[in-house]
């Protein structure tokens, strides 16, 4: 695996919503970041369903038929299914494949009946648990890459929101301690990924299936929730930027291993990820307030090619079901998009879902395109680790915070992000010794393994 | 404001793809006068329905312009419905002229023809959503079925008197609030309490096949154009678990 | 009551979201057609929680709270609560008066603790159903006039979706009856508007409170959702559209009686109404999947100055809250179109609704800006009577449908709409030989009594 | 690309509105040098904390470098999060530097000190969103409560052993996933059984106060801040009944 040493995209000006510059081709038709945007609509299945292989297929069969059955009712050209595994269909990897089975076998018949184009991403549970499974070497590991084996056959798009540095994580980001989240996320993350994603691209070949990307969603994600909206307390919004900033240093590593996107909805990060790689990127924003609040939902939109609902429960609504509910919503969200892409007016809509966020918070800030762009520039030019491009990304991050006056900053926030920066700026300048420091201050880590990293 | 002139990014015209080819109606009788009474009820015309039927009584036995007339002129429309041909409206109209011509042939009768069972309809209690049920009325009129309907906003007891009068082979329900659709559990408890064991179909917006197939007696109703399908299996005997099983799941 | 008769826009591109000639306002500082879209979130109640005044009044406490706080955790700076009244709500005058008291005061709490602006409108049942008691003349009437009274004394806004004509409408939408659309809708419709609307704006005078405005929810929707979506076949969608363009005649009387809008948001006409009359209006459209599929998702914001959910059913999602949810994704879609508005950028994004669903279907067709206004002027060229206008609007928008080579139509559609303007031009000119004639044609449909129209 | 100057229209940045004014940490010993303690507690520096515990314990006795010096501290950080002032990491390294301290008192004494009561927490079964447990562990050791820290994805059966072992003032339990919190009534109707009568505050993402108040003994928890006011009830001798009262509703 090499790092990325340039970026894509010359400016972030060149970066829209639809095009990417490697775009992907699916079965049925479907090309991402071709041109236009493709809805991406998440079902999660109600509990109990989970009980048996055969009710749990059953639901599935509605709730991804339910979108389809919408898509045609309302006349939405194209539509991307995510099943995300729950445990059962991870932990018996038979059960992900059948289910991939059934929805690829549904989606053939929409096409041959009224020429809907559909896709399937099958996302595996990454069901090791840091401190709790050795990440390698595991009955756990085991189901997690056979999993994968059997949803390739028959899905499109394989990903996963893979866990490594996760337990490093959940102990310093509730300490204000940016050195744990660099070696959580950007260290024990990547490494873990380098693993993961070597393999499953290998298994996406065989399989001629698309190896679709991961997510930060363990970790960043995590940041971005507790920081919460404008009445929380739990975490500063400037850490939380800073933690998403460190993650593009190692969501980027399945790319760098050879991942072609579509990548994953849920990883916010996905704007710096594309303005350096050009795949084409997936992102969620106010249509998965379903799934979660955020402050950035429309300006994570600028520069996608699918438009997802991250995840929403399986029941009925006064309008239908909640798949066919939402995948309504998204692809007319992205029907708008598209008709601003076909006037010609691509760039204007895009400043109208920039400056709806830009400066509602921290997150839309750094997400918004120029923003991103810069980021993943530092990223490229300190391409010397893992951990030199982390750090380097969070304090470029952190620079454009302070510099940008429109920002504004409560006093605690400010001060905080200024403490961060402060701290950063001690941190050794080598990665072997970063990861000295590291391996002595979080040895007692529950459950933190050094050797389930090679380290 | 500027136009696109190729919209196929954007939305996909399903209906144009799926358009189906149009069909005349069949000929359905070799009497020519019979085959007019046919196309007046294909055509939907109930004040020439009812003038062709007069004409025809003058020569023939009313059960032979009902069933070599009026009848199969509404069979053909039922099929042309079924294969997405014609549309809701078509169907209504012919029933309409359907029932002008049958309502002359029972009049010469002295007494009404003989319908395959009858059904018992309604809208539940406190809901006056009844474009559904109103669907549903024409359609199982149309093939054959004699309805009681009980209007909308029916009680609970109503619903249940009208079972143990009336003994049909099948009852209906329609709802389109949540806050309504809880009189149905009642009614099917009921009936059971009373022995009536009528399968008993639920539809409308507000109602899922979770809600129907929680009690007993239930069927989930999707499309009100399966009414008169359900209404046959239960003509035919089928029990509510059989036609559960067939039409739900 | 003098017929509108002339055009409130000289065309059609004078036409924009959040702007309207004629801006109300409203208590805490809300300004509706004041330059910027306002969300409006509509709740609606758990079955159950009808049960008693207490748990009614629980229930809103936590629907419409959920949605302010919601505003205030992703920074929407605006809110219009609708609560519709169920049956119990406007049966028990006192309840919907008692839902409206607690609400406003949550209001005036979130005013003061964070600075939300936020505005409450209650839409009284109209329990009135035409085929079951007198229109005039019945203890359901009197409970309506007195819940508007009621609700007056806290609301910001009052509106009703009232039901004249409805029995006629019924009788006439499944037989393919061009003359009982006209007779139901715009004449019966027009009649008991006008009787019912001189009350209601004398209530809201009274009470310092805004006259917002009618909805022909219960027949024009109605067709619309029987035509629904590409696989329907129980509607033409060229009748459908009919019964909109005839429906303008009725909705307008409110505002001919001195309502003021907001419109209400199920008035799919209302972008005709605006070009008449310039109020403010309230749309819906893909945010209100939750409750209905339609085919005119984007193109029916694209003059709206509110933009609504139409109603969601209070329950649980991932994210929150249904309230929190649809009030987090609809203050998005607006803050996207107030962005545009601030950019001078709105007719580009105007365009990129309209191209979204233009030439989808008939209703987009229909209530595109341009048609819309083409439709207002037939109007009011032929304001001699109910009748005379509400035919000049069917008229005027089937030959747009037919006129227009992009709206795309099946052979089956366009045959049943040439079908129906030639029974149209059949029809008598003057009103009174087609009411005469009506009153004939219908005296058998189940429950009409032309005397509670005063005919 | 263009951007505006003023964003009033699009946005509103209430946590600017409500930004609460910073306020100093106030003085709580006339003692210099425990005053030192308490304040490397307010500044969470559990080295510094652990430093100027060794120095107090040379002259002072282990309860008073705890009472008039630690918690004291922890107290107005404590007060300092609930007017708003101060963010979870600051309460948290706060309690680290407070436990860092208190470990070195306790081993002066030779035995542990006094807790206010016990409380078990844990993540329900096949559940390792375990982060706002975490939340409510810091919180509760922040106050002076035993932690009975179960940990994540921890069977009905553990938890019940737990509370039968420990006998805690409360029990708490957080999960995220709609398919994992159907392990709270179970555990609920478990301690039932065995006559455990203790207050079980269930909280996290999937769980909803209507599915909490479903099975007795349970409350809801919506915020983590919440549990120590919770546990103090406990302590003070209110049953479930009167929580639910008071915290749900
Ligand atoms: C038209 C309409 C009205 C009309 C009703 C006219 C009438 N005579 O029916 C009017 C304006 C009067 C009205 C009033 C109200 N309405 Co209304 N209304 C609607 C609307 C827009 C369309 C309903 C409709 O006719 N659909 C078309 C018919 C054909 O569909 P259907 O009945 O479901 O039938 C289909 C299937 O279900 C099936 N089916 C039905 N029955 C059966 C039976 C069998 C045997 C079978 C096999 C199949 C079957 O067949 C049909 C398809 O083929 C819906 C919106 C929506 N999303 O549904 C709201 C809706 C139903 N109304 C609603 C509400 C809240 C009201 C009011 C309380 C509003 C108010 N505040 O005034 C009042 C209630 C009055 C009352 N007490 O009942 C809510 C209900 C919420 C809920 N679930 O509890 C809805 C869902 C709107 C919304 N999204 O909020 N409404
Ligand atoms: C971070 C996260 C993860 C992390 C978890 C890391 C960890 N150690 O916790 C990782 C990546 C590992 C993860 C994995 C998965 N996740 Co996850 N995850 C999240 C996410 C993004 C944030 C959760 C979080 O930490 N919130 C912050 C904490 C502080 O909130 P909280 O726990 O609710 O606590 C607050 C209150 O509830 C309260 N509280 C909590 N407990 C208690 C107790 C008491 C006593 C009191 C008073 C209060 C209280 O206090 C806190 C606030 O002050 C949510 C999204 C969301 N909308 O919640 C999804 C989410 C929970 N995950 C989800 C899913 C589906 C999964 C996976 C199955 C995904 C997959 N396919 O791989 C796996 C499941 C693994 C498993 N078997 O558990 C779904 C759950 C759907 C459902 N309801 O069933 C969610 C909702 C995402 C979504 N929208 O789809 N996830």
């Amino acid at each position: 695996m090499k790092f990325s040493s340039q970026m894509a995209y010359k400016s972030a000006d060149e970066m829209i919503f639809g095009t990417a510059i490697k775009p992907v081709k699916a079965k049925r038709g479907l090309v991402f970041g071709g041109g236009h945007v493709i809805p991406e609509i998440v079902p999660h299945p109600r509990p109990g369903s989970e009980k048996t292989m055969k009710s749990l297929l059953r639901e599935y069969e509605r709730a991804n038929g339910d979108a389809l059955e919408r898509c045609v009712i309302v006349g939405h050209p194209q539509l991307l299914i995510e099943n995300e595994h729950i445990f059962q269909m991870t932990h018996n990897p038979k059960w992900g494949g059948e289910i991939a089975a059934q929805s690829a076998k549904q989606m053939d018949d929409y096409l041959q009946k009224y020429g809907l184009k559909a896709a399937y991403r099958a996302t595996i549970a990454d069901l090791r648990k840091p401190d709790m499974v050795n990440m390698r070497d595991s009955d756990y590991t085991r189901e997690v890459i056979e999993s994968f084996a059997e949803c390739a056959k028959y899905a499109d798009i394989i990903s996963i929101e893979s866990m490594g540095g996760k337990e490093v994580f959940d102990h310093a980001i509730i300490r204000n301690d940016i050195a744990g989240l660099l070696f959580g996320q950007a260290v024990l993350g990547g490494i873990d990924m380098e693993w993961m994603w070597n393999q499953i691209v290998a298994i996406a070949k065989k399989n001629n299936c698309i190896a679709g990307g991961d997510t930060n969603c363990a970790q960043a994600n995590t940041a971005m929730f507790m920081a919460g909206g404008f009445i929380s307390k739990d975490v500063p919004h400037t850490l939380a930027a800073l933690s998403r900033a460190i993650c593009a240093s190692r969501t980027i590593v399945a790319y760098e291993c050879g991942a072609t996107g579509p990548t994953k909805d849920c990883a916010y990060e996905d704007p710096i990820i594309k303005s350096v790689t050009g795949v084409p990127i997936s992102c969620e924003g106010k249509t998965s307030a379903c799934a979660h609040a955020d402050l950035c939902g429309n300006v994570i939109a600028a520069v996608t090619d699918c438009w997802s609902n991250e995840a929403v429960e399986y029941h009925d609504m006064f309008g239908g079901t909640t798949t066919a509910v939402f995948t309504e919503i998204l692809g007319y969200d992205v029907a708008a998009m598209n008709a601003s892409i076909d006037l010609g007016y691509q760039k204007e809509f895009q400043a109208c879902l920039v400056n709806s966020d830009k400066y509602r918070g921290c997150h839309g800030f750094m997400l918004s395109p120029d923003n991103a762009w810069q980021i993943g520039k530092a990223l490229v030019d300190n391409n010397e680790s893992l951990y030199s491009r982390g750090k380097a990304a969070a304090i470029k991050c952190g620079e454009l915070m302070l510099g940008d006056p429109k920002l504004k900053l409560s006093v605690f926030e400010k001060e905080s992000l200024e403490g961060y920066m402060k701290d950063m700026k001690a941190l050794p300048d080598k990665e072997a010794d970063f990861i000295d420091m590291c391996l002595k201050k979080y040895s007692k880590v529950k459950g933190f393994q050094p050797k389930a990293y090679g380290l | 404001m500027k136009y696109l002139t190729d919209y196929s990014n954007i939305f996909t015209r399903y209906d144009l793809n799926i358009e189906v080819a149009r069909q005349a109606a069949r000929k359905v009788s070799k009497d020519e006068l019979l085959q007019k009474v046919a196309d007046s009820v294909v055509q939907g015309d109930d004040e020439e329905a009812a003038k062709l039927t007069k004409q025809a009584l003058a020569t023939k036995s009313p059960m032979d312009v009902i069933n070599q007339g009026l009848i199969p002129g509404m069979n053909e429309v039922s099929r042309l419905w079924d294969e997405g041909v014609y549309f809701l409206p078509q169907v209504i109209l012919a029933s309409d002229a359907m029932n002008a011509g049958i309502a002359l042939c029972e009049e010469a009768m002295g007494k009404a023809m003989d319908k395959k069972g009858k059904v018992v309809t309604h809208t539940a209690e406190g809901d006056i959503h009844d474009i559904g049920q109103v669907i549903v009325n024409a359609l199982l009129n149309a093939n054959g079925f004699e309805v009681i309907n009980l209007g909308a906003d029916v009680p609970v007891d109503k619903v249940v008197e009208a079972c143990r009068v009336n003994n049909p082979v099948m009852v209906t329900g329609t709802a389109l609030m949540t806050t309504t659709m809880t009189a149905f559990p009642k009614i099917a408890s009921q009936l059971k309490r009373l022995g009536l064991n009528i399968p008993f179909v639920c539809g409308g917006g507000a109602v899922s096949e979770e809600y129907v197939t929680s009690f007993e007696l239930g069927i989930w109703g999707k499309e009100a154009n399966q009414a008169p399908g359900m209404a046959e299996d239960a003509l035919s005997g089928d029990n509510w678990q059989a036609m559960r099983g067939k039409w739900n799941g």
